[in-house]
């Protein structure tokens, strides 16, 4: 496939970028923040971003969704970047929809994907459970009992957890502390005994639970995928959040980028616009450049994603890992080049800079990616 | 090196006060901000202790050591004002006092006030009496700080000023202003500026609080509003204020640069805690392990230049040109500092309040000092005055 | 993707062709520059196979396949013209012809050159039988192109040349060159410039090799002494020659782009071989592995730019704007590429000349590399070009 | 000791500059190579340099040195390095006479050092076996033959291995490839039997030498310090070496850098000085705070090893990984900034881009430094 936008993927970012621009902008996100919002997000936008389809984008059209594959929630989550839009899309539309149609039984995916689709239904993924991504290290114990199995351990920052109608979590059944054997997905519902749930407050104003496990009871229906086999499972999860992640990134970049050489056209400084600086503009053209660059390993992973194509893990840690890097560049050029002001509440680029580094860090930093990267090429 | 006899009789003396008068709940380092004493008008001392530290080393001039005693200092001579620093740092005594009076408005009353200034001012700054404020920056000036607007018109015997400054730090908390106006509209922009002192409780004068994306923050916008200042408070020429600012603007230069020299949290502490070690002792994440290392040849490099900039000054060697360098690349090595901080912490770094052990501080210190190389002269205008000043480039 | 009946048919008449005509010598990549075939009136072929099969593509016109066959081209469409890649590609056929003539001055001249000009150059082109040199960069000129001087003075019907050109790749073997020369001595810079054909052998120019820090290196130096140049030999508009200097700049600019991209030696086995690595397979040297994995993330990014571009220019959403963008980028990248090979390579990559496998091929690379960024306009260039172009700054 | 030099290591400063700018100009360097002179170097220009004390600057005075330390011997190698100046100096007066000065017995020292001190004697050291820096990988093997021992094994790359009138060559004899317990130094003559030596052309046109070692029959009185115990000593030659070199890497940076500043102020194009332009201008600042950087953190390297700092081989190591890097970005900024003419052999400027690099890279460039570094700091 060529990389390039396909005329059904042009119209998804159009409607995209329109819609988030006009019902969810940065103004929303500081609402919500100063509001010390107990939801964290418009449950209204959420609402109306399932019925634009997005909720359900990449999933299948026999189960609710529009069929329209990666690239499309990519082009959905960079409109989500350019405009720090809230809404629970990563963790329900992309990360468990993810899982449960790579591992969900016929029976599962037919409860559970049309009413991610439509919105209704709110399910995260809690499978982290060090504050450094290491997605094999599992601690959370499931223990045979009755026809199920008992969970017992602990889940921080889990994305949406609070809001969760319904918890992916990833626990061991076998193995040692790192094994990737021996790890078991498994349905939760946050309301059941047992389950204890704290919202965290995050930099950049995202939601984040810390999840408690005490003996938790799911029953043999509530595995998802094979006993013992849920690490790829949650891999294929992971690489689908991690390369809407990225596209998340190169829209917050993109905006950040723009705005600021929008900065430089209008300021005066020592009597000129202080574009005509050439430091800054070697400065502005460089990370053009770098966003350029960032945007084609993006496009690739997405569409790695869709195609089946082996080396996909490849182009998502490459993509990530660029991503991550140029979103760092980007929010901190725009903050030193906007100087004070750049860095007062007030203005909305310090929003930027927060989500950058914390989505830079989500499943996992360009160090982490790196080294995926040398081991997927061998090296 | 030996000691003289006399400065070994001054450092046993200097000890035995120190033993004598120095509270124990002084002979620690403050746990940052909240613990130092910042005095003024307004100020509410923390303990009963902080107090007595403060009236005992006012007593004595040491607030300021190197000060005439005719105004409140220590009179000390340079080698003197070392050994009480070694006898202070020795028993870990905190500074009796932290004020923008002595780092800042002090020396420059000592180079450019006249005699009358420094009787009223250098003694109640010394004593902790009067806090000051900076009234530099303008909103819309950002580097080009002598585009300034605020103005001051003579009517009669005193100055009438209109304007606004920005980024006065604790300006809500200060008893005076030190602030550069515009007296001469018509002059060149560096030749306008005259340089005031005058009470923030005048009328006209407000101010407001200035929240950063690191949250609140100790700046405030301050307002001028008709506010009238005796004649008198003109420090140094009149139209000739720009001298001073920029005197005044090296001094806040070496003291930002001061902040990428290791210290503080220990990253290697947080690394090897946050990310473990392996069999070695080697960092579990060869990536971040390469990144701390890089981290320090050049963070040892910069504290060992600071360390060599101050020999060198004390040997008569110094170039004077090295003030932009420590300000450019110890502020941006603090960003870089901060920023490999939150790598290691990963999401608990990110959070923001709540129950974590470090209850968002390490975010906030990330956030913080992206401001480091925009205030007291950007980066940018570091590197313009190194290649103009030192490399003395074409144009620049 | 279906094929049309068509273009499924020429793809098995010209596998049949090639299979029949490719000699199996020719169907290897070849050991670089030496196993190239540049042509012209002083070519010696390397091997009957060379010249066999140089000939036979000539006389299909395939040297250059989407030029008119009226001037020695194939006449292929585009699509043809990819199938004839693939299928040479298929079976590693090698390029039969290198030449800047097909590289820079053909698109020039079909675009430029009036009828008698296309005429009498290109077939000759595209047979191989003129090698052309490119006469642009001035001693002193450096990136300030235009600021050229070779000047050309109309004498009844001849120009009268005198001047000098830097850095013409293989002037010493040229037959022809093509030149950038002022006309209108008195006219703003850029529109005294006029573009001028004319032979190597001309009495009045002679070449000097340059030696590079690489070692030697196709560069020369020419000087023209009062070179006599009949008029009609001018290409284009007098004076308006700088536009087709623009013109080539952007293609020598996306040829120079080109060599980031992986490819050539791979460095992960090159890493593998001279660093070891460990039980699970990693790199034995931790930090070098960072370096080799950051590097593969930027290579990798920007060669998928570059697939990118082609995909976005075939699906005519193309912007023109990132020619710079890719010679910037590309050299830089190549520039690190090297840099890394030789931290991996220790001290067999600084050995220079002697019995070793890489008999100082590496050291010389590297050393070449830095020139990248230099030639076809410097990095500095390519920002200026994408600050005013792409980003319309100010004064940019 | 403050980081000031004193007034005699003002003074040693004074003349290594005006010597080496005086009698071995880079232009030496060039007439050298073009010739492939067989010495390499200018015998005359050694016999000048052990009269002005240079080759005896680190060598104790009762060993008829000069006595003046690490930091006078660095103050020669930065003149060296601002010169290009080819001479057997780190070879023999650093490596070879620290190796003997720290493990040599009395009768060895008093044997050597003094020939070393007058530069009569070129002792050179061959330590490494592997194309990348590390000291501890020692395959050559010594095994107990007579009263002594025969050695066989491989040295590439010795430096001034081909005009040595005595090796230093560390063997193993007890232990396993990688151990620094069981290698032992001695000290061979290299017209001894067994003994084969064949020149290297290296890019910087430095001088070494591939040496071959089949069945050399040694003394007992050969071993140089205890036998096994070599690792130690070889450590501290080392050190000095690594140390002369972060000096002779900051010399090379200096000159490239002021070259490079003039040629800003002096060149024209587009109608102005090129120094105008901010690009350059800041690009030009921020080089000059590396070298000043590098400046610093040479000076304490040198002067802790005088002072027998424990903290030594750390500062040593952040020594050499700065002075590396900093060289590196030196004379790449410096051929690019002056443009085609920098790439040219005719100009000056290439041999110090060669010469940066080869001397990054000897005894461990940055990234063998800093990982150095992160082991003596513990993490």
């Amino acid at each position: 496939m060529a990389l390039v936008l396909n005329d059904e993927q042009r119209m998804v970012k159009e409607s995209a970028d329109g819609f988030f621009a006009e019902n969810a902008p940065v103004a929303q996100l500081r609402k919500l923040r100063d509001g010390a919002d107990a939801t964290g997000f418009d449950r209204g936008l959420w609402a109306k971003m399932a019925e634009m389809g997005f909720a359900g984008v990449a999933i299948p059209e026999q189960f609710g969704g529009a069929g329209l594959g990666m690239v499309a929630a990519g082009l959905i989550q960079e409109a989500i970047g350019r405009n720090l839009s809230l809404s629970p899309f990563l963790s329900s539309a992309v990360l468990s929809a993810t899982a449960i149609g790579k591992g969900g039984s016929e029976e599962q995916k037919a409860a559970l994907l049309p009413q991610i689709a439509s919105g209704e239904l709110i399910v995260a993924l809690a499978a982290d459970e060090k504050a450094r991504h290491q997605p094999a290290t599992i601690s959370t114990r499931a223990e045979a009992s009755g026809n199920g199995f008992r969970l017992t351990g602990g889940k921080p920052f889990v994305l949406d957890g609070h809001v969760a109608d319904r918890l992916i979590v990833a626990a061991r059944t076998s193995g040692a502390e790192t094994d990737t054997a021996g790890i078991t997905l498994f349905l939760v519902d946050p309301k059941a005994a047992g389950v204890s749930i704290a919202r965290r407050s995050m930099v950049d104003s995202r939601n984040a639970a810390d999840i408690g496990l005490d003996g938790v009871q799911v029953d043999g229906a509530d595995v998802l995928g094979e006993i013992g086999g849920g690490f790829a499972i949650l891999e294929a999860a992971l690489d689908a959040g991690r390369a809407c992640l990225a596209a998340e990134l190169l829209g917050v970049s993109a905006q950040s980028f723009e705005t600021t050489v929008d900065y430089l056209k209008q300021r005066d400084q020592f009597g000129v616009k202080i574009g005509t600086f050439q430091a800054l503009q070697h400065r502005a053209a460089h990370l053009f450049c770098e966003i350029e660059l960032a945007r084609s390993v993006t496009l690739k992973a997405l569409t790695a994603l869709d195609e089946g194509d082996a080396r996909a893990p490849l182009f998502v840690a490459l993509a990530k890992a660029k991503t991550g890097d140029v979103a760092k560049l980007a929010t901190n050029e725009a903050v030193q080049m906007h100087g004070g002001i750049g860095m007062t509440d007030e203005f909305d680029i310090g929003f930027y800079m927060k989500r950058a580094r914390a989505a830079a860090e989500t499943f996992g930093d360009a160090a982490f990616q790196g080294d995926r990267v040398a081991q997927l090429l061998d090296y | 090196m030996d000691e003289t006899a006399e400065l070994a009789a001054f450092r046993a003396e200097t000890r035995a006060w120190l033993e004598a008068n120095c509270p124990d709940e002084m002979r620690s380092p403050g746990a940052g901000d909240d613990d130092m004493c910042w005095g003024g008008r307004k100020w509410t001392f923390k303990s009963e202790a902080q107090k007595q530290w403060l009236e005992r080393m006012a007593a004595k001039g040491w607030t300021v050591p190197e000060w005439p005693q005719e105004y409140g200092g220590g009179g000390l001579s340079k080698d003197e004002a070392k050994i009480l620093a070694q006898e202070m740092r020795r028993i870990r005594a905190r500074s009796p006092l932290s004020s923008f009076g002595i780092w800042m408005l002090g020396p420059a009353l000592l180079k450019y006030g006249n005699e009358a200034q420094k009787k009223e001012h250098l003694p109640k700054i010394a004593r902790g009496e009067i806090r000051w404020c900076q009234g530099y920056s303008e909103p819309g000036a950002g580097s080009d700080l002598a585009s300034l607007r605020t103005s001051a018109v003579l009517d009669g015997d005193e100055f009438v000023v209109n304007g606004s400054k920005i980024w006065t730090s604790y300006a809500d908390k200060a008893d005076w202003i030190f602030c550069l106006v515009r007296t001469e509209p018509d002059a060149p922009k560096h030749l306008g500026i005259s340089f005031l002192l005058f009470d923030m409780d005048s009328p006209g004068v407000s101010t407001s609080p200035i929240k950063l994306i690191s949250g609140y923050s100790p700046f405030c916008q301050t307002f001028f509003d008709n506010v009238r200042v005796p004649a008198e408070n003109l420090m140094g020429t009149r139209g000739k204020g720009w001298d001073i600012a920029k005197y005044l603007l090296t001094h806040e230069r070496e003291m930002i640069g001061d902040m990428g020299s290791p210290g503080g949290v220990s990253m290697r502490d947080v690394a090897r805690q946050e990310i473990g070690t392996d069999a070695d002792g080697r960092l579990n994440d060869p990536l971040l392990r390469v990144d701390v290392a890089r981290f320090d040849v050049d963070s040892y490099a910069f504290a060992l230049t600071m360390e060599r900039v101050k020999d060198e000054a004390k040997a008569g060697q110094g170039t004077g040109a090295m003030s932009s360098l420590l300000k450019y690349y110890g502020t941006e090595l603090n960003k870089r500092r901060q920023e490999l901080l939150m790598s290691i912490t990963g999401s608990d770094g990110l959070s923001w309040e709540g129950e974590g052990i470090r209850d968002g501080a390490l975010a906030k210190d990330w956030l913080r000092s992206r401001a480091n190389s925009i205030e007291g002269g950007t980066s940018e205008v570091q590197l313009n005055i190194i290649a103009k000043r030192v490399l003395q480039l074409p144009g620049a």
